[in-house]
């Protein structure tokens, strides 16, 4: 049970709240905060593969993947949040 | 040489967006169109060399896969890149005048539909030639961003509603997708396709990799259980983005699906569960078909329609021959160019009559000839009458699925086009009644040429599809994946 | 166990005594200006043996000075944010926002 | 006898779900984006554990820091956002039920994953043109993803822009107390000095061009809140073409090589160091002015 | 290669004139007219000539490449040559006709346009050389005439289109599936005299019988057999030269003419046989017969009279198709081609008497003789035919297809054929004596229009021409019915060269 698979599987654990946070809760908000915790759990998972590799430094590609995979998720999250500022401006413009 | 023609395919409009962000409002309207046809200059030389040559490899910054990223444009990603130029073309000549009429209806989406579509064209490139699974995660987000951004520029409640929701749902998918390739990974030391092949064996791993695969690019493909997203995101959308998204941008997805299973996850072993995916196909057809037989309005109706076609392309699973693996492609370039023309000429009647309710579509036809013989032609594709690419693409895939004896997409695939008849005939009989409204002036105003075309052009590629069949099957024939042919 | 490790032990269990008094006053105390006086307090003090005590540890002085610019900064920092709080909390308390 | 580093990351893992968890239930919308924030650094700590500096930097910086802001920066519009009905129970069940399913497939695979075979970084990395594996990774095997990640990046701000229908400049900050001006007083030079270093350190070590970006955006976004300069408007002058001049110049890059040698991003032996710290500036540049773009978009108008 | 250009520019005459046509603006009438008339004399230039050729037994084929699969084949063998020389000669009469009698009317150009396309469609049809060729022309067929149904654009003109579009295009999917499942089984779908080669032996009696029943309701419905005959009678809201040509040109012939393509080179008229698929069909086709001269009898409106009495006039070349004897294949075959001329001039006659003095109900016909003399004149003619009284060409191919009854040994057929001819005669001769014999209603009982004198003569010459033209084929077919050139020599070459050697 080295601490590589254990984050794995926190990572894991953290990927199945994050799909209940998505689909049970119905404030866009909310949905994008479980979504974000969803990304950092599947970053756990591939941080902890990269671990695993029997040599003493750990394997840079999964790094290279999680680096590009937050700069990606962020922009997604920045765009998601112009977007519910812009829907609440127009519900309240429309009435 | 060739080399250099597939990277051009993917940066070449990434650098003409660019160039376009820099320009002020008023000059990208102007400049759009001329940077859609630069975009599809390197297209016709590529095509050339693949047809003659084969396969073009492109081992990106000199470093051979495993450790470097590769582009490969073999015959299933020219079909694909031909036809999002065959479909760009039209599409930038109706947007132009499209936006414009609308800016004086309020809308200022002109001024940011091409930068956006430029960087939407720039990720379909990349998934139809990505050969590498990481590299097809960041093809799929800038794709899922530039659609997304594309859908609000409609600028109404509803729309925005149904992009935030496109949204969330395509980063879930996309998330999904990538826990997926990072499980494939773990397993197989890997992100390239080809190497996946011989370093994976069938265990829990690659099989939670299937599913989680799977899950994620049908969630973003809008198949059955998943596709509630869909209608209200085309529907509310401007009508060349609508057109967009229902011809090219859901289908990137489901290629890159039937790439991954058919390169790695079939010759795993796991072909059995293709049947899960053509049940919820010939389910896909059914419903959707249903839907937009019930529509009280005309985007809508065209919306859920996207919705049946789908269905028609997830039928290959099962079946698994090269047969149908060709069928299927070649519905989706039918599909594509049809639907891209009913979209556009929904999008004309809906600016010309100011609503968009079939009801009050009655004596419109008498304003715009044109666009009425359009929805006619894309009909007659839609619902696979010959002599459209519909038909031979029908042709094929009930062949492929009788020689197998499965009889379920059989009567699917005949109901599916019967339905589209039922649903696509409230469109079509106003067509060509010419009869004027009571008041007897036409209903609409009548359209100037420059928005009528386009869609015409687009719906007469779909009948020439059918008469040029051969020639996309010959390009595909050699894509064919090993373990189908 | 040289003298220095000695000290070092030391300071780091002071460090620790510190940050659980000032979690203890986060916990504790009633009111909101209470625990942000705790915890700037505390934990301030209590980083600053933490950061002496690593220095110790490290041996290096490059490493010593990089802590000492950690422990500025968050100060630095923490004032700051506690000042901001404060103010929109008292601000708060006159629009009777809470 | 459990190791004493076993137990902390025991722990750490534990109190992960946990806050997870808290986030998901809170009550309030200002509750679940700060126990996001906390739950961030957390993740950060993690990352430190699982050998990864790099990820946690960048963690640190844009995952707790960047989004957090951009999170409460929203909260106040997206409180009044009206919202679809609450989805019912058998919804929540299903949802509950697949989540369990997707953990254990999930577990099942991690656990019984065989070794792979490793990549030949050996011989290839002291080819590349960075010593430090992570920036070799990124900046030269799988250059092509980081050229893409910044498009993507361009993509999310030009699609924020696309949404204002009308352009205004950016609304001065509300609350302008003095405490904050002379915190950034102090604080500016200071984040562009260790931007730099970041940079500059990225090519032998962990930092880069990600950390370096995220750093210099956190001191814009500061100088915006604490109103210490007329509020610049990154759609006017020149600040589109310093936002694009990442992917500009990794595009320039690209084609350059192309035309050079014949494969785009393989850099002429030698110069790939120089290429690359130029890339990384351009890289640096396009993130800081688009984290600063998209906190500030939106915000223009009488936003609260 | 020449040999295969020329079924192609058959095709492409009306098919080009067609799309020039649509492109013509409303008020350029000569120049559409010119492009109509001199389309179809080319045309019928071009088929004289390929009637020739097969004379001589040159081979005219033209492939082209569907899928590496399959392959479109357009052949002209006799019995292609027959349906086609039928369609190209009332093609031309027609457009004389529709270009009087839609004088004034709004769309002309729209009209004559998929006029042109669907006789297009009728001449591919008549060409395939395979399963698949008929199956693409057949629902082209459908798709050019969906237009024409519904032209005047009235609500009930969009009903029938709906029925019409029902039925038809459910009819097309039963083919597609036949031909699809034929094709995955044998590998090509080329007609073959004696059906279908079948090497492996693959195909069981009751795959055989399945396909077959596909195959022919699929046609069947355009050849309207009873339960799939809905859309013909609604069909009738449809002007005047639109009913002549689904009736007697196009859509019921291409029916038909598949019935017979079907049973004798796809499934083989032993082995429709030896499956009873023929005796079945023989049996509906009968029933057909009865059927629809029973309605005929009591249908006031004059229109829908016809229509209901071609339902029964074309199952006679089913049922001549069916009894699977030369001589009654030979009665079929010649029936479609005095069916077509006789149905024609029946539904001019009708067309005048509608256009010039509105008469629509059968009601209205008293005493009309006086009034029309010659229309009335070539409309007894064709009557006399439909009864199948000598010299008129119903009787020649009545006659064959009582001898064929004979041969066969079905003492039933000859009754069905008999009593046929009875129904046929009770409903017309009735209508034949009020118009000659009766005194035409009092003026305002009556409401006939005011006379519509055009230069003496009694109605347009552009309709009476016509009407004449092609009730006088149908007495010269069934007079010099014995000679080389008559279609009825045409059919014996055919039967005789092809399918009973």
């Amino acid at each position: 049970m080295s601490s590589a698979l254990w984050f794995s599987l926190v990572g894991a654990a953290l990927v199945a709240i994050a799909l209940y946070g998505v689909f049970a809760e119905h404030h866009p908000l909310r949905r994008l905060i479980a979504l974000n915790m969803m990304a950092s759990g599947v970053f756990l998972v591939l941080i902890g593969l990269a671990r695993q590799l029997p040599g003493r430094v750990p394997d840079p590609v999964p790094h290279a993947m999680v680096l590009t995979g937050i700069v990606v998720a962020v922009s997604a999250t920045a765009f998601a949040l112009a977007l519910l500022r812009r829907l609440s401006r127009v519900q309240q413009e429309e009435g | 040489m060739s080399e250099a023609l597939v990277v051009l395919m993917v940066l070449l409009p990434l650098l003409l967006a660019g160039m376009l962000l820099l320009a002020p409002g008023g000059w990208r309207q102007r400049m759009g169109l001329s940077a859609t046809l630069l975009s599809v200059a390197p297209l016709p030389p590529l095509l050339w060399s693949v047809w003659h040559s084969g396969v073009v490899e492109v081992a990106l910054g000199g470093w051979q896969p495993p450790l470097g990223i590769a582009l490969r444009a073999d015959g299933l990603a020219l079909l694909l890149l031909t036809l999002t130029a065959l479909i760009a073309l039209p599409l930038g000549l109706h947007a132009g005048p499209w936006f414009r009429a609308h800016a004086t209806v309020g809308g200022r989406g002109g001024e940011w539909f091409w930068p956006l579509w430029l960087f939407l064209w720039s990720s379909l490139n990349l998934l139809f030639l990505a050969a590498d699974l990481f590299n097809a995660y960041v093809g799929l987000e800038l794709g899922g961003l530039a659609a997304v951004a594309l859908v609000a520029l409609g600028g109404g409640r509803d729309a925005l509603q149904a992009a935030l929701r496109y949204l969330l749902l395509a980063l879930f998918a996309s998330m999904l997708y990538l826990l997926g390739v990072a499980l494939l990974y773990g397993a197989g030391g890997t992100l390239d396709l080809a190497l996946l092949g011989g370093r994976l064996e069938s265990g829990v791993a690659s099989r939670a990799a299937l599913v989680l695969i799977t899950l994620g690019l049908s969630l973003k493909g809008a198949l059955v259980p998943f596709h509630f997203w869909l209608p209200p995101a085309h529907a509310t959308a401007p009508a060349p983005v609508s057109a967009l998204l229902s011809a090219l941008v859901v289908k990137a997805p489901l290629v890159l699906l039937l790439r991954i299973w058919f390169e790695l996850f079939v010759p795993l072993g796991f072909g059995a569960a293709g049947e899960v995916l053509t049940l919820l196909g010939v389910v896909a057809i059914l419903w959707g078909s249903l839907q937009a037989l019930r529509q009280q309005r005309i985007k809508p109706l065209v919306a859920w329609s996207t919705v049946a076609q789908l269905g028609y392309l997830f039928l290959v699973f099962a079946i698994a021959t090269g047969l149908a693996w060709s069928a299927t492609l070649l519905h989706l370039t039918a599909h594509a160019l049809a639907k891209a023309a009913l979209f556009l000429a929904a999008g004309n009647i809906v600016l010309a009559l100011g609503d968009d309710r079939l009801s009050s579509l009655r004596g419109a036809s008498h304003g715009m000839p044109l666009t009425f013989f359009t929805v006619g032609l894309a009909g007659v594709s839609l619902m696979g009458l010959p002599p459209s690419g519909g038909f031979v693409a029908k042709w094929l895939l009930l062949q492929a699925a009788l020689e197998q004896g499965r009889w379920l997409p059989v009567v699917a695939i005949l109901a599916g086009s019967l339905l589209a008849a039922a649903y696509l005939f409230p469109l079509l009989r106003h067509a060509l009644t010419g009869t004027l409204k009571p008041t007897g002036e036409s209903a609409g105003r009548s359209l100037p040429l420059r928005l009528e075309l386009p869609p015409l052009l687009l719906a007469l590629l779909a009948l020439l599809l059918g008469v040029l069949a051969s020639w996309p099957l010959a390009l595909l024939k050699p894509a064919m994946p090993v373990v189908l042919s | 166990m040289s003298v220095a490790t000695l000290l070092a032990l030391s300071l780091l269990a002071g460090g620790l005594f510190f940050f659980i008094a000032g979690t203890l006053g986060l916990l504790r105390f009633p009111d909101q200006l209470c625990r942000i006086h705790a915890l700037t307090k505390a934990d301030n003090v209590g980083l600053g043996l933490l950061s002496g005590s690593l220095a110790l540890l490290s041996g290096s002085w490059a490493v010593a000075l990089k802590l000492l610019l950690i422990w500025l900064l968050v100060m630095a920092a923490g004032a700051t944010v506690a000042q901001l709080v404060a103010a929109s909390h008292q601000a708060g308390r006159e629009g009777d926002r809470d | 006898m459990i190791s004493p580093v076993l137990l902390f990351d025991l722990l750490l893992g534990l109190s992960l779900l946990w806050l997870a968890w808290r986030t998901l239930a809170a009550h309030t919308l200002f509750e679940a984006c700060v126990s996001f924030i906390v739950f961030g650094l957390l993740m950060a700590l993690s990352w430190v554990r699982l050998d990864a500096p790099d990820v946690a930097l960048a963690e640190a910086a844009v995952g707790a820091g960047l989004t957090g802001v951009l999170l409460l920066g929203a909260l106040e519009r997206a409180e009044r956002a009206r919202v679809e009905a609450a989805p019912g129970p058998w919804w929540r069940r299903g949802a509950g039920l697949s989540a369990l399913l997707l953990f254990l497939l999930l577990a099942a695979a991690l656990i019984t994953l065989p070794p792979r075979p490793p990549l030949p970084l050996q011989e290839a990395l002291p080819l590349a043109a960075a010593e430090h594996p992570v920036t070799a990774v990124l900046l030269d095997f799988r250059a092509w993803d980081t050229l893409l990640e910044s498009a993507v990046l361009v993509l999310a701000v030009v699609a924020a822009w696309s949404l204002e229908r009308s352009v205004s400049p950016p609304r001065p900050a509300p609350v302008c107390s003095e405490v904050l001006r002379s915190l950034v007083r102090l604080l500016l030079p200071f984040s562009i000095l260790s931007a730099g270093y970041l940079l500059w350190r990225g090519g032998h070590a962990p930092g880069g061009a990600f950390q370096a970006g995220t750093v210099l955006a956190a001191a814009g976004i500061l100088l915006l809140l604490s109103d210490l300069r007329r509020p610049f408007d990154l759609r006017r002058g020149y600040w589109p073409l310093a936002l694009l001049s990442g992917l500009l110049l990794f595009i320039a890059v690209a084609l350059g090589t192309l035309g050079y040698g014949g494969t785009a991003l393989d850099y002429p032996p030698g110069g790939g160091a120089a290429l690359v710290l130029l890339l990384e500036l351009g890289l640096t540049v396009t993130i800081a002015l688009a984290f600063i773009a998209l906190f500030s978009s939106g915000r223009s108008r009488g936003d609260e | 290669m020449n040999s295969g250009l020329l079924p192609l520019a058959v095709l492409l005459t009306s098919a080009l004139a067609g799309v020039v046509i649509f492109l013509l603006r409303e008020r350029q009438h000569r120049l559409r007219t010119g492009v109509n008339l001199t389309a179809a004399l080319l045309k019928l230039l071009l088929v004289g000539l390929l009637l020739n050729g097969v004379l001589q037994g040159r081979e005219y084929t033209l492939r082209i490449p569907f899928t590496d699969g399959a392959e479109l084949l357009l052949r002209a063998d006799p019995l292609a040559l027959l349906f086609l020389s039928l369609s190209a000669v009332l093609w031309l009469i027609t457009t004389i006709y529709a270009i009087g009698y839609l004088e004034g009317a709004p769309h002309r150009s729209r009209f004559f346009g998929f006029f042109s396309l669907c006789v297009s469609a009728t001449a591919g049809v008549a060409l395939a050389g395979n399963l698949l060729t008929f199956l693409l022309f057949f629902e082209l067929l459908t798709l050019t005439t969906w237009p024409l149904v519904v032209h005047r654009g009235t609500e009930k003109a969009l009903r029938a289109g709906v029925v019409y579009l029902a039925y038809t295009l459910g009819g097309g999917t039963l083919l597609l599936l036949g031909t699809v499942w034929l094709h995955t089984l044998v590998g090509s779908t080329l007609f073959v005299p004696g059906g279908v080669t079948d090497p492996g032996g693959q195909i069981s009696a009751a795959t055989w019988q399945a396909i077959a029943a596909l195959l022919l309701l699929g046609v069947g419905v355009k050849a309207a057999l009873v339960p799939l005959h809905g859309w013909l009678p609604r069909a009738m809201v449809a002007p005047a030269p639109v009913s002549a040509l689904l009736h007697a040109v196009a859509v019921v012939k291409a029916g038909a003419f598949g019935v017979v393509r079907i049973l004798y080179d796809v499934v083989g008229i032993e082995r429709a046989v030896a499956l009873n698929i023929a005796p079945l069909l023989a049996m509906l086709a009968a029933a057909t017969i009865i059927w629809g001269s029973l309605r005929a009898l009591e249908q006031q409106n004059l229109k829908r009279r016809l229509a209901f009495s071609t339902v029964s006039q074309v199952s006679y070349i089913t049922l001549g198709a069916a009894m699977a004897g030369p001589l009654a294949l030979i009665g079929g075959l010649v029936h479609l081609v005095h069916q077509g001329l006789m149905k024609i001039t029946l539904f001019f006659c009708a067309g005048n008497l509608a256009k010039t003095l509105g008469v629509h109900s059968v009601g209205q016909m008293r005493g009309v003789g006086r009034r029309m003399p010659l229309t009335m004149l070539a409309f007894t003619l064709a009557a006399l035919g439909m009864i199948g009284l000598p010299p008129m060409a119903g009787f020649v191919s009545k006659w064959y297809l009582g001898l064929g009854a004979l041969e066969a040994g079905h003492g039933g057929w000859i009754a069905v054929l008999a009593l046929s001819s009875v129904l046929n005669a009770a409903y017309f001769l009735p209508l034949l004596y009020s118009v000659w014999f009766r005194s035409p209603l009092p003026q305002e009982e009556g409401e006939w229009q005011p006379v519509l004198q055009r230069g003496g003569h009694e109605t347009a010459l552009t309709l009476l021409l016509p009407t004449l033209f092609v009730a006088l084929a149908a007495l010269l077919a069934g007079l010099f019915a014995a000679t080389a050139d008559s279609p009825l020599a045409w059919a014996e070459l055919i039967v005789r060269r092809e399918y009973f050697r």
